[in-house]
């Protein structure tokens, strides 16, 4: 009997019954797209992009151009959602709005991806003194009320070069990016920690990986799951701090158009015109809305839990 | 002796994401008073999940008892109102679980999780049942079981929470007893001390013991029946003696040669039974041991075997044993 | 014999401290999960160390392995101390010393193909790429019994005995002359584990590797080796030839875990009196005194709980650390 | 545990000393001061103005005056509202947002947990889809955008609510319900997955085995044990209600400190926004302290050393 040297017959029949042959990211596709709420949640997004990025082709108006003799236009033929005190279209300025929107929710993600993700590797991997100095300043970070601290930053920001950039939304992106990298940094340490314990990475050491090729080729595509999905949760919540600021009047410059700000110039006349706050409202609402069934799905087709 | 439980064709399945898992296929056995059993199988075979039928513990809503019969003296629990039933899980038949890290509830004193069951089942008040859990602590043999009657199960080790275990399945002197791998997470010396503490009790209270594990060394030991499952069947059962001795089973003789033993002279090789056990979802047609039995027939693929008494209390489905051939069998 | 040792353990210790603190953490205690273990193994040779959860076994296997770095003590591999070197120096070192672990689940990245797992010490090790690589997958798949069409499957859609036979090919790939085998068996069912055994018999055979088995089952512990080691609490108790270890076991452990182990036959059961160790293995953070088993020892005396047994040959190279052998006292 | 306490309040100290710290030095590069008017002022007006409130010294004995002053209880004053104690702003408009936060953390305890649970109870039914449903559309809803829907249904369309103002019940209930709705749909979402997580537990089927019936299941095994992570939440998600409404404040009018906050920082009022901050800090500090100690009330294992 030497057949430990042989595949002998019924594993291989074994294998050949078993399912389809697929990568772990291949299973979770599969998985998303049988996620109705994630798909929905994707066109949502798709349309608000696409929207966003051929707003010029859509719409024949100018988001800033005013036209006083039509102010304040019920929804029509002509203005699709209206016009605002200024005589705005309404339509034109939700599109553009959108750029802003989806401009925030993903450069500030960039920005904590960017920041977060390479302090939390580090910090992980490293661990020992590095890693608890680390995690002490996290923990002043979070001892701060966050919201107060972007609002500082974005002031403190307005003064220097990004002030006048792009009509102050690089002073948003980096406040709100400043502040929110801290969570992903504590994420990424945390999965980066745990897999440190898992018997391939030791294996890897075992056999003279180095640090950083542990870290590169084991540790970080393993953590990526995660990372995607509070990605995916942290844009809808860098829109709404967005929004936030421009409707209290300190997020991005007039005349830059975004839904926040739509609905700070559409308070006054709420009685009067209310579809100028119901239209910024809605599109708010339905943005976020559709990244958090995109992330819900995401978390469920990557977590490993749901497989066996 | 006369019969306690008597288990029929039980067949029980999980609807999962990916399909139904046939855990169970028509798995029969039964216990008599007073009597030690072991169900002895590789995980997966559907000896947990059997044990949990029965006192219809599996988990809901995937888990279903699809058919068969579970009769305690003569009532079948299967066919039971939720109430009937809930009233006969810790009174007349109790179960001492696997793991003894998770099965105690974290927020609970120890005393709580045991008094509560003698107020409900005996009827005792709190100070009588607290004295009574105390008692019972004692005789399982933890010291100092007045303070530690207060304590939260994370002071315990494994060994202390796995006797805390055996405490409560026996504090309402049940008829039965199910044991699933009562000694499977804990050190060798661990599983002496258990298992000979629960044989004692038994055995001093007179209760029938089912006790299910997939280690072999432990059957031989504790128990004078056994019943072997293998992909969710039960494939050959009888005297413990008989059936290790003379195994009229493949599957049976294949475990028992892939084990090496401490009292025979080292072997220079182990003969293992190859390949994987099988996919519960897809289970092979005709025998289930049938892909991986060196001793197949053409009827092995097609026909199911039944189980057939082949010696006197000796059962086993395999259509090579009832041609009469046990090629596997040592002389 | 001398010449013909691979690896050699002189007197390791481990501590791990546990620390406390809110801000910075200090260190408030130490577990001593190795306390002074010296072994050697030869060419070709199995080394077995049994022992209960918590006696430091696997922390001997990692140790040896520079995995942790040890408190103390030596470990002699090419007549180098691997204690001494830097990461940097034990890279060429480390391709000679392979690992085989506990969970087949754990060890094999899910994100790799079985080519990658394979492969992974090549690509860190050597030059081998391109066909040279994949001929040498192919290889290294049948050797553990796999067929070569599986080298682009991930781990997930391997049963746990194909998953281990994939880390055994890992551990294989560079031609190591020693292998720590961590516990292979104990995650797989009992009709894998006989050919995972066969396997690794194999492999030695073939190859002249050595191992390091460790291993709670003192069964297959016993039909894996040639020598055994008996650990308790950090400890070596005992360690001696397998045959002279379970024929005439000198330590009251010893005994006391070779009768606790039951045998799968009724008859034989049915004669054999167990001996039952009484109390739970205490605490490493404050170990007893004296003999570390004494509170549990059945045939503990005075002297016991004062002196500390000395592991020393007690007769034709069996040691054993007792104060009930003369040769074992201080 | 009393050691432990004490270690937590000096490491709340040294937080909020560098929360001081770094919140002052970014006030100080906010670019203008905060005589900036629109018509600008005098310079001796501003050197006087800048020595009357010690800005005329270095940054560093700047804050150390601060810091001292601030440890016997005064935050200075406010330059906009000159003369009036930060102290006294903050304390005038603490109650408000407190009341207004503590409102709004019951209205999201007493609906989203009760829901969850039911959720859980009654997985897969009309119950379940309700609740979930309900937790994704209010977790994707932000304050102020609820808040203006509110108003257009419940004051412009309805007039059953007045739109602003503080003082009466009335005026309260709008601004809770759109502060409570984000925290509410959380606390159902996890107390629904907490239930469903501790009912496969193995110490439940322990309890089921035991003959308990289905309610004492429900309630002593299965409830104290899925209550813990909600307590875990609940902390963050109270420090964050009572001081994180400034912008439904600022939507419903409500006299807190929220709205000062906001006004402070684009008139760059430094002694109102170190107040502000500071006192956010604390209040962040203390509340998640208190919860803490709560957990380890609840849950046995955890411990204080």
């Amino acid at each position: 009997m030497t057949d430990t040297q042989q595949p002998n017959p019924s594993e291989m029949a074994e294998v050949t019954q078993a399912r389809p042959h697929r990568t772990l990211l291949n299973d979770a596709w599969i998985r998303l797209r049988r996620n109705r709420l994630a798909v929905a949640g994707a066109i949502i997004i798709l349309i608000f992009a696409l929207g966003a990025i051929f707003a010029p082709l859509i719409t024949k108006y100018n988001f800033a151009k005013q036209d006083l003799d039509s102010i304040f236009l019920q929804p029509s033929g002509v203005h699709w959602l209206g016009t605002d005190e200024l005589g705005r279209d309404v339509f034109a300025r939700m599109l553009y709005g959108a750029r802003t929107s989806l401009a925030v929710g993903i450069f500030t993600q960039l920005i904590v991806l960017l920041i977060g993700l390479p302090i939390g590797a580090f910090a992980g991997s490293k661990g020992g003194r590095v890693d608890n100095l680390l995690m002490r300043f996290v923990d002043i970070m979070y001892g701060f009320p966050d919201i107060l601290l972007i609002i500082l930053l974005s002031a403190v920001l307005r003064g220097t070069v990004f002030g006048n950039m792009g009509g102050g939304i690089f002073v948003i992106f980096l406040a709100i990016g400043l502040v929110a990298w801290v969570n992903v940094s504590r994420l990424v340490r945390g999965q980066i920690l745990s897999l440190k314990q898992r018997d391939f990475v030791t294996a890897a050491r075992a056999m003279g990986g180095k640090g950083t090729y542990i870290t590169m080729r084991h540790l970080l595509p393993n953590s990526l799951g995660p990372i995607i999905v509070s990605i995916t949760f942290g844009v809808p919540r860098a829109i709404f701090t967005e929004a936030a600021l421009s409707y209290i009047g300190i997020g991005v410059k007039p005349p830059t158009p975004s839904w926040g700000a739509m609905i700070h110039d559409g308070y006054n006349v709420m009685f009067t015109a209310p579809h100028l706050v119901i239209v910024p409202a809605v599109a708010i609402a339905l943005i976020m809305l559709a990244f958090t069934f995109l992330g819900d799905g995401l978390r469920d087709a990557l977590d490993p839990r749901s497989r066996r | 002796m006369s019969t306690l439980l008597d288990v029929r064709n039980l067949v029980t399945r999980f609807h999962t994401q990916d399909g139904v898992v046939k855990a169970v296929n028509g798995a029969s056995f039964t216990v008599a008073k007073g009597e030690t059993i072991a169900i002895v199988g590789e995980s997966g075979c559907g000896k947990s999940v059997t044990s949990l039928s029965i006192l219809r513990l599996i988990a809901q809503p995937q888990g279903k008892i699809v058919s068969g019969e579970a009769l305690l003296d003569g009532t079948d629990l299967l066919k039971l109102s939720t109430e009937e039933m809930r009233k006969i899980r810790g009174a007349r038949i109790s179960m001492i679980f696997q793991e003894p890290m998770s099965s105690l509830n974290p927020v609970l004193t120890i005393g709580r999780q045991m008094t509560e069951q003698l107020e409900l089942h005996r009827h005792m008040g709190q100070q009588e049942a607290l004295a009574e859990a105390i008692n019972l602590l004692k005789l399982v043999g933890i010291p100092q079981a007045e303070r530690r009657v207060k304590d939260y199960p994370h002071h315990f080790s494994g060994g202390m929470r796995q006797r805390v275990m055996i405490a409560m399945a026996i504090s309402c002197k049940p008829q039965l007893v199910i044991a699933d791998e009562p000694t499977t997470a804990v050190d060798v010396t661990i599983q002496s001390q258990l298992l000979e503490l629960i044989r004692g009790i038994t055995d001093e209270m007179g209760m029938s013991l089912i006790l299910i594990t997939h280690n072999l060394g432990v059957v031989a030991r504790y128990a004078r029946r056994v019943y072997v499952m293998y992909a969710g069947t039960v494939v050959e059962h009888g005297p413990a003696l008989s059936v290790y001795h003379h195994p009229l089973h493949p599957y049976t003789s294949g475990l028992l040669a892939s084990v090496p033993r401490l009292d025979e002279p080292r072997k220079g090789r182990l003969a293992p039974i190859e390949g994987q056990p099988p996919d519960m979802m897809c289970p092979p047609v005709g025998c289930p041991f049938q892909p991986r039995c060196a001793y197949a027939l053409p009827k092995c693929l097609t026909d199911r075997p039944e189980l057939q008494e082949m010696a006197p209390g000796h059962f086993t489905a395999c259509w090579v044993a009832f041609s009469g051939e046990t090629l596997w069998q040592k002389t | 014999m001398a010449e013909n040792v691979v690896i050699e353990i002189n007197n390791l210790a481990k501590y791990f401290p546990i620390t406390s603190g809110l801000f910075f953490k200090k260190k408030v205690a130490e577990v001593k999960a190795v306390d002074g273990v010296s072994f050697a193994i030869h060419r070709g040779e199995t080394l077995g160390l049994v022992g209960e959860s918590g006696c430091g076994k696997t922390t001997v296997g990692k140790c040896v392995l520079q995995l942790y770095r040890a408190t103390s003590g030596e470990v002699i591999f090419e007549g180098k101390n691997l204690c001494d070197l830097n990461e940097n120096q034990l890279r060429p070192l480390r391709r000679k010393l392979q690992v085989v672990f506990q969970d087949p689940y754990d060890s094999l990245n899910p994100r790799f193909t079985a080519a990658d797992i394979i492969g992974e010490p090549l690509q860190i090790n050597s030059d081998i790429r391109g066909s040279d690589f994949d001929r040498r997958i192919a290889e290294l798949l049948d050797i553990v019994g796999l067929a070569p069409y599986m080298a682009d499957r991930y781990p997930h859609e391997f049963s746990g005995g194909q998953r281990q036979r994939l880390g055994v090919a890992r551990a294989l790939a560079l031609q190591p002359e020693f292998i720590v085998c961590d516990e292979p068996l104990s995650a797989l069912d009992v009709s894998i584990q006989a050919q995972i055994i066969n396997l690794l018999d194999d492999l030695q055979d073939k190859f002249g590797i050595a191992y390091l088995f460790i291993s709670h089952d003192l069964s297959v512990v016993r039909h894996m080796s040639d020598r055994v080691g008996v650990m308790y609490l950090g400890k070596m108790m005992e360690l001696s030839e397998r045959d002279e270890i379970y024929k005439s076991p000198l330590h009251p452990y010893t005994q006391a875990l070779l009768s606790a182990v039951p045998i799968p036959d009724p008859a034989v059961e049915e004669k054999r009196k167990v001996i039952v160790l009484k109390g739970e293995v205490p605490s490493p953070i404050n170990p007893p005194s004296g003999c570390v088993f004494h509170p549990r020892c059945p045939k503990a005396f005075d002297d016991c709980s004062k002196l500390i047994p000395q592991l020393k040959d007690a007769g034709s190279g069996h040691e054993v650390a007792c104060l009930l052998y003369k040769t074992s006292w201080p | 545990m009393g050691k432990y306490v004490i270690r937590r309040l000096l490491w709340m100290v040294l937080v909020l000393f560098v929360v001081a710290f770094v919140t002052f030095c970014l006030m100080h590069l906010v670019p203008g001061g905060p005589w900036d008017r629109d018509k600008a002022l005098p310079q001796t007006v501003v050197d006087n103005l800048n020595r009357k409130y010690g800005l005329d010294q270095p940054f560093l004995i700047q804050f150390k005056n601060y810091i001292f002053n601030a440890v016997r209880g005064d935050l200075g004053v406010s330059y906009i509202y000159q003369d009036r104690s930060v102290t006294s702003i903050i304390m005038g408009g603490f109650p408000v947002s407190a009341t207004l936060g503590l409102v709004a953390f019951l209205i999201a305890i007493l609906v989203g947990v009760p829901l969850g649970i039911a959720a859980a109870i009654k997985q897969n039914s009309f119950v379940d889809y309700f609740a979930v449903i309900f937790a994704t559309i209010f977790a994707s809803m932000p304050n102020f955008v609820l808040g203006i829907l509110l108003m257009i249904i419940f004051s412009v369309t309805l007039h059953w609510f007045p739109t602003s103002g503080w003082g009466s019940i009335r005026q309260i209930i709008m601004p809770a319900f759109a502060l409570a709705a984000l925290p509410a749909a959380y606390m159902a979402r996890i107390s629904r997955a907490s239930m469903l997580d501790v009912t496969r537990q193995d110490y439940i089927r322990t309890a089921r085995a035991k003959g308990l019936t289905e309610r004492v299941v429900l309630v002593r095994h299965i409830l104290r044990n899925a209550m813990i992570p909600v307590i875990t939440i609940a902390g963050p998600e109270l420090a964050g209600l009572v001081t994180g409404s400034f912008i439904v404040e600022s939507l419903f009018s409500v006299p807190g400190i929220g709205r000062l906050f906001v006004q402070s920082v684009s008139q760059r009022d430094y002694g109102l926004i170190m107040g502000t901050v500071l006192f956010y800090a604390f209040a962040i500090a203390i509340i998640n302290l208190v919860v803490d100690i709560l957990y380890g009330m609840i849950d046995p294992r955890i411990r204080y050393d």
